[in-house]
């Protein structure tokens, strides 16, 4: 029971803490890394909260949800990449433009 | 679907179908597009009158769709919506005939064409509408069909004017979708029924419905040309004649008064209005547009605008007589509803007529027109007399049945109203008739253009001969059976049965 | 966020403020849940014999919630699909492999391919599967295509395009097929359910090698014999 | 409280705060190669943490596709984002044009 | 043989018809156009086998892979998802006509096989009863709508893109880890199933609040909606159709699904106070939104801030919450689906015709466009809320809710936000009739393009008359039993 709900909390601490990142921060790049660091963190939150019977073995269904979640993070991530990468082609900044008015 | 339920989705088809085939006719295939007109004006005046010998021999045509969840789409043929069915019929025909003489060669004709039966159409649905939601769904329709008929010239005048009007009637009909879904919410129930279906309501309700009354004289009173909203109405003349004479004699305008009518009769019923003490402050806003309208007349130099103005003061009588608690001053108040269509679009051919042969459109230019258009100007002469209410033409009917309701319900203030608008009525047309016909004549006209052997072309001089001929029979032969005046008083007598 | 200092200090300093306060009544919740009763474990394990697979995981990922797997298989193949639509990308790699790289890749590259077949045979019974197995795969791919081997133009067109589709295309087909002989869509009979599972798990493993090499490479091989 | 879960609550702590201190670093890093760097080494540690949660099947995917291939992907869109900086300037129309001339 | 006809599970076929035609397209470019149209007439008969199926016996439960509720997947159908569906095929249909004409060479390549995943995913999100599953969905529609916007090219349309794509996976990761918080706490991701456990407490709470902020994020509601415009304004017309029609309905599906059956049991007094929140943020959209397309000068911007503001009407019921609101925003879907993609595909002709779509220099093109025009104003009267239009049904329905109810403010948002919508979309109208000289020499539209925006704004004034037997579909399987009657 103890040490999971120090996975839980880091779970938490990370996604808030790549939310910050992700507001913060211009970059496309670091942006990409701060929702790659949010998905980390609620990954470890659903697998942290499923291990909290310490004598029954682990249940398996938030780990096949974590396992779908990495592959979708890193499709997403591919994606966003080679979409910064044609943005900053077309642009010529790596941040995101909001010309428009709001 | 009996013949019963089929006739009055017929007489709405009747003018939707051939608009709609219009829309798509090529600008060149000028015969399909006049025989369309035509046909569906004469299946319409065919099957109005055959509603109108079936009503009086107690058939009932009615005809329920579903539209919204606990509410139909109802069309019922009763004795008032025959009335102004007919009216528009009749008057749509006529105008149609002068529409094709007027627009000879102009373009986009078959998009006029389309829109303005699209006009009728709604002007039909509204009539015939049996609640209150259909008549709101024709009521905006109407907004959308007559919106391209005033900004057809596509001039920047008739697009601001067009804004104008845009501002106005949605603006207005928002006021009555408001209106209408709060009375639904009180009631659960929008058909219209002889004395009104309020008076059942507990008087906890009283003030909510002073308030829906007041958003519905708001709401129709834009398009009835009440005082605060009437702004639209003489900017609208930029454009062409024919849908300045269907704005104000058959559609726009009398959509309007006629919403005010189902409003006052069908939902509120007159007694229950007066309980409620709205009906006064509405005869007094009716009484001073009256006085307003004619005096703005007066000063109006363009011939179009002046018609306008007098059209803004003539529909309120129809206010009026809805607003004066009595069946003399209904059946005054109804009867003008037809007989000030006939009049005004006589008036509205006449300056049509003046605008497209002779280049006139002041006033001022008019001396000694009669000579040089003579049968125009005659049409022009009886229904400005018409207007100020010389007997026996039908102006005077009307008056004269306003005159009595309102000694009968007491009212006497209103004779001065109607004494004192007879005279600016004088006073805004009796000079020009003078000038047409006792003032020489200039030596050129702005523009003349010779149409050989008569005054000006057949499908433009035709129709204001029979309107005007229509406003001297119906003053004549007034009590004969078959005249508007005893079918509203066929009316009249279901509203205030003894 | 090109703000001055001024404003840009405060802003942090609110963000920071509010996300504290967001993760402080999250971390409330999860403490909250650490106490609430299991979940779905158990019943995962009293089905596990019927699902032809001894690894829980796998048998989740593959039977009991197949049809999420395979949704999740679109969605790796609809981001290859975007990021070939974008166009082209600049192919960075153009200087030959140095000798280290080149070597490297040689040795690995085999075992790589060793490991993801193992990957898949063992995540029957023990940790593994067609993702673990299919992105060794990738590695290798990476591998190479970092060491400048390109794919063949014959190989390039419709070939390459039908192993990317071979994954997702089985597990319809096998899902459907098992409708039509009488089950539900997806419905493994307890008998064919291994056998099945490793057959769909072995064309999702090339699919995923396949598609993750090409997301690391960025566009379309430039050779389409069918343009 | 035996010698044995104290050592587990020292290692847990640990890592949970080598994790949290990696993700800021790697989020607030000036330099980008650095912070991907360090994003690749917050991936391993993570797998480290879902073997610490008994999640095997998690450890393998997030070593395999966490760290390694969405490191290797950052790596090469930083590598095409510096090479694409130098020969087009800024705000031309896409690079598309110049791709094809191998 | 009707006997087999219900057995066929349209449901699933709802869902492999779209992935099977997305794989084929990608196999086979060259008969990419054809395969897509095929596509799309069998995605229509099977959404209307799958109505015949739910009028026959009620709503539908279907058990993938059999295993049943807590442990398997299950596909839940009832009137609710069948209104859903049917908005989709038909909206998916006339835009796989509109795009067989707009999209020809490399660009057509790439579009089929991404607008079928995208319609895989939406009959999937539309069908699903698993919160899990909901999140796979979501994602796969948010990367291939993001892939769809970017297929434009031009700088705008990749920035918007981007934007878009962080925005969707910053929503998909809020939802997900509600998601996580509700499974731990209650045993379960399928919607029946926590219909029954749920019961208030700090996870359920923090999961309504995470879930719902994600899906907000994801349908623009106002302080939310800055993606929208400049995604849906520089994607390609077929596109941005798609995406104000169906896309940015699916999250909003999602929360109405959740609010409907999970979070309205904990309707304490927080819930209403959170429904009291989205009514209000839906009143700030509806205005905000429609100042916004006043002030425009492109036209599809012009749209796209038209759509923020229709989401905003959306928002209304919640904090109303009778059902015959719930019906109001029912109709409200499906009309605003038709009406909106007439109208984008109007804007995609003058596009298309003229090269630009500045509103002030729209004046020459009406007048050779008459059907484009047509579409345009027609879409505009339901976009309004004027009879005869579905957008007057829906409109009409809130109203007397918001009266009845006596919460009145809200039926004077629902007046303003028409006259706003009336404002900004004669504004545009207003340019057809002025001056044109030279009479329209047409031909150069593609006629499919121009009669399937006519079809779809014709189909926007139709709905306006076939509610009550709409209702009757919609009502099946009670999707809003969980809500007051009234």
């Amino acid at each position: 029971m103890s040490y999971i709900i120090l996975y839980a909390l880091l779970g938490v601490g990370l996604f808030v803490l790549g939310l910050y990142a992700l507001i913060i921060h211009a970059h496309l790049l670091r942006k990409i890394l701060a929702i790659n660091v949010m998905g980390t963190g609620v990954f470890l939150v659903l697998v942290a909260l499923a291990a909290r019977h310490q004598d029954a073995p682990p249940d398996p269904v938030p780990h096949a949800m974590v396992i779908t979640g990495i592959v979708v993070a890193v499709s997403a991530t591919a994606l966003a990449l080679i979409l910064m990468l044609k943005v900053y082609a077309a642009t010529g900044k790596t941040e995101l433009h909001d010309g428009k008015p709001d | 679907m009996n013949l019963a339920q089929s006739l009055p989705l017929l007489v709405v088809a009747s003018s939707l179908v051939p608009g709609a085939i219009i829309f798509f006719l090529d600008e060149k295939q000028t015969v399909a597009r006049i025989f369309l007109n035509m046909a569906g004006a004469l299946i319409k005046l065919a099957l109005a009158g055959v509603m109108l010998w079936g009503i009086v021999h107690g058939y009932h045509y009615e005809i329920r769709l579903p539209l919204l969840p606990g509410i139909d789409l109802f069309l019922r043929a009763g004795p008032l919506a025959m009335l102004f069915v007919t009216l528009s019929a009749t008057l749509w025909l006529l105008t149609t005939i002068y529409a094709i003489g007027y627009l000879e060669d102009s373009p986009h004709r078959s998009r006029f064409f389309g829109f303005f039966s699209l006009c009728v159409t709604a002007t039909a649905g509204l009539a015939l509408a049996g609640n209150l939601l259909t008549f709101l769904l024709f009521y905006e329709l109407l907004t959308l069909a007559t919106y391209p008929l005033i900004v057809h010239r596509g001039t920047e005048e008739a697009r601001l004017a067009g804004r104008n009007y845009l501002i106005y009637t949605i603006g207005g009909g928002a006021l009555l979708l408001l209106a209408t879904v709060w009375l639904y919410t009180l009631t659960g129930t929008l058909e219209f029924t002889a004395r009104g279906f309020l008076s059942g309501l507990d008087a906890v309700h009283h003030p909510a419905l002073i308030v829906i009354f007041v958003l519905f004289i708001a709401g129709l009173g834009v398009k009835a040309a009440l005082l605060p909203f009437h702004g639209w109405l003489p900017q609208a003349m930029v454009a062409p004649a024919p849908v300045s004479a269907l704005l104000h004699a058959v559609a726009v305008v009398k959509a309007g008064a006629f919403g005010i009518v189902r409003v006052v009769y069908d939902v509120y019923g007159i007694e229950f209005a007066a309980d409620l003490g709205v009906t006064l402050p509405l005869a007094i806003l009716a009484s001073a547009t009256i006085i307003y309208g004619s005096v703005r007349a007066l000063f109006q130099d363009d011939l179009k605008r002046r018609l306008a103005f007098s059209t803004v003061s003539q529909v309120s009588y129809i206010a009026l007589g809805v607003a004066v608690v009595g069946p003399i001053a209904t059946i005054g108040g109804l009867v003008h509803l037809v007989h000030q269509g006939i009049q005004k679009v006589t008036l509205f051919f006449c300056a049509g007529n003046l605008a497209e042969t002779l280049g006139i459109h002041k006033v001022s230019e008019m001396n000694g027109v009669a000579r040089r258009m003579p049968w125009t100007m005659t049409a022009f002469t009886i229904s400005a007399l018409g207007m100020i209410g010389l007997p026996p033409l039908t102006g005077f009917i009307s008056k004269w049945y306003l005159g009595m309701g309102a000694l009968d319900a007491g009212q006497n203030w209103v004779i001065f109203i109607l004494a004192g608008s007879s005279l600016l009525n004088a006073a805004y047309f009796l000079p020009i008739v003078y000038a047409a016909w006792f003032k020489p004549s200039p030596s050129t006209w702005p523009h003349e253009r010779s149409f050989g052997a008569l005054e000006t072309a057949w499908p433009l001089l035709l129709p204001p001969i029979i309107t005007a001929a229509l406003t001297l029979g119906l003053g004549l032969l007034a009590s004969s059976p078959i005249s508007p005046l005893e079918w509203v008083r066929f009316i009249a007598s279901r509203e205030f049965a003894p | 966020m090109t703000d001055n200092q001024q404003t840009g200090k405060a802003f942090r300093l609110l963000l920071v403020l509010l996300l504290s306060a967001i993760a402080g009544w999250l971390a409330y919740a999860v403490l909250a849940l650490s106490s609430s009763p299991a979940g779905l474990g158990e019943q995962v394990v009293t089905h596990l014999d019927t699902s032809g697979v001894g690894n829980p995981v796998t048998a989740v990922l593959l039977n009991f919630r197949g049809y999420d797997t395979l949704l999740e298989m679109a969605v790796l193949l609809v981001a290859l699909l975007g990021v070939w639509s974008l166009g082209g990308i600049a192919d960075y790699r153009e200087s030959p492999p140095g000798p280290v790289l080149d070597t490297l890749s040689r040795l690995l590259v085999p075992v790589l391919i060793l490991v993801a077949a193992y990957l898949l045979w063992v995540g029957a019974d023990a940790p593994g599967g067609a993702f673990q197995a299919g992105s060794v795969l990738g590695a290798a791919g990476v591998l190479l295509l970092l060491s400048g081997w390109r794919l063949g133009n014959r190989f390039a067109g419709l070939l390459l395009r039908a192993v990317l589709v071979l994954g997702l295309g089985l597990f319809v087909i096998a899902g459907t097929g098992l409708f039509l002989i009488g089950g539900a869509f997806l419905e493994y009979p307890p008998s064919l359910a291994g056998g099945l599972i490793l057959l769909i798990e072995a064309a999702a493993t090339m699919t995923i090698g396949a598609t993750l090499a090409a997301l690391f490479l960025g566009n379309r091989p430039r050779v389409e014999p069918d343009k | 409280m035996e010698a044995l879960t104290l050592l587990y609550w020292a290692f847990d702590s640990l890592l949970g705060l080598c994790l949290l201190w990696l993700a800021w670093r790697a989020l607030a890093s000036p330099d980008l190669f650095k912070a991907i760097v360090l994003f690749f080494s917050f991936g391993l540690l993570m797998a480290l943490a879902w073997v610490r949660l008994n999640a095997p099947d998690v450890a393998l995917a997030e070593a395999a596709i966490g760290a390694g291939l969405t490191g290797a992907l950052l790596l090469a869109a930083l590598a095409r984002l510096e090479s694409i900086e130098e020969p087009i300037s800024p705000g031309s129309n896409g690079g598309e044009t110049d791709i094809h001339d191998r | 043989m009707t006997g087999d006809l219900l057995g066929i599970p349209w449901a699933v076929l709802l869902i492999l018809l779209p992935l099977i035609g997305g794989l084929a397209c990608f196999l086979l470019p060259s008969l990419s156009k054809s395969l897509g149209l095929l596509c799309a007439l069998a995605i229509l008969v099977a959404v209307g086998g799958l109505g015949w199926q739910l009028a026959e016996n009620g709503a539908q439960r279907y058990a993938i892979g059999g295993w049943g509720a807590p442990l398997g997947i299950d596909l839940y159908a009832d009137g609710l998802s069948l209104l859903m569906l049917v908005m989709a095929a038909l909206v998916g249909l006339g835009v796989s006509v509109y795009s067989s004409a707009y999209f020809n060479g490399d660009k057509a390549r790439h579009f089929w096989p991404l607008w079928l995943f995208l319609w895989a995913a939406l009959n999937a999100l539309f069908l699903s009863a698993d919160i899990f599953n909901l999140y796979v969905t979501l994602e796969l529609l948010g990367l291939a709508a993001v892939a769809l916007v970017a297929l434009a090219g031009g700088a705008d349309a990749l920035n918007a893109a981007m934007r878009y794509l962080l925005v969707s996976l910053l929503g998909s990761l809020f939802y997900l880890l509600g998601v996580a918080l509700i499974y731990h706490g209650f045993g379960s991701v399928d919607i029946a199933i926590l219909a029954q456990r749920i019961e208030p407490s700090p996870a359920a709470w923090s999961a309504v609040g995470l879930m719902s902020a994600g899906l907000l994020l994801k349908t623009a509601l106002f302080p939310m909606h800055f993606w929208l415009p400049a995604a849906h304004a520089s994607a390609p017309a077929p596109v941005s159709a798609l995406l104000s029609a169906l896309v940015v309905k699916a999250p909003f599906y999602i929360l109405l699904r959740l609010w409907l059956e999970i979070f309205s049991p904990t309707g304490a007094a927080p819930g209403q106070l959170l429904g009291q929140l989205l009514g209000l943020l839906g009143a700030a959209a509806v205005l905000w939104g429609g100042i916004q397309a006043l002030r425009q000068t492109r036209l599809k911007l012009l749209i796209a801030y038209s759509t923020v503001a229709q989401l905003g009407y959306l928002f209304l019921a919640f904090p109303l919450g009778t059902s015959i609101a719930w019906k109001g925003v029912f109709y409200l879907l499906l009309s605003h689906a038709l009406a909106k993609a007439a109208m984008f595909m109007a804007a995609g002709n003058i596009l298309y015709f003229c090269g630009h779509d500045r509103i002030t220099d729209l004046d020459g093109v009406a007048q050779r466009l008459p059907l484009t025009l047509a579409a345009f104003s027609l879409a505009g009267v339901s976009i309004m809320g004027l009879p005869p239009s579905g957008g007057f049904v829906a409109k009409w329905l809130l109203l007397e809710t918001a009266l009845r109810s006596g919460q009145w403010w809200w039926a004077a948002i629902l007046i303003l936000g028409g006259l706003l919508a009336a404002a900004y979309i004669f504004q545009v109208i207003g340019h057809a009739f002025t001056q044109a000289d030279a009479p329209a020499e047409t031909g150069l539209v593609p006629a499919r393009m121009e009669w399937t925006a006519v079809m779809f704004a014709f189909a926007a004034i139709l709905l306006g008359f076939f509610a009550t037997d709409a209702f009757e579909l919609i009502g099946i399987g009670a999707p809003t039993s969980g809500v007051s009657g009234g």
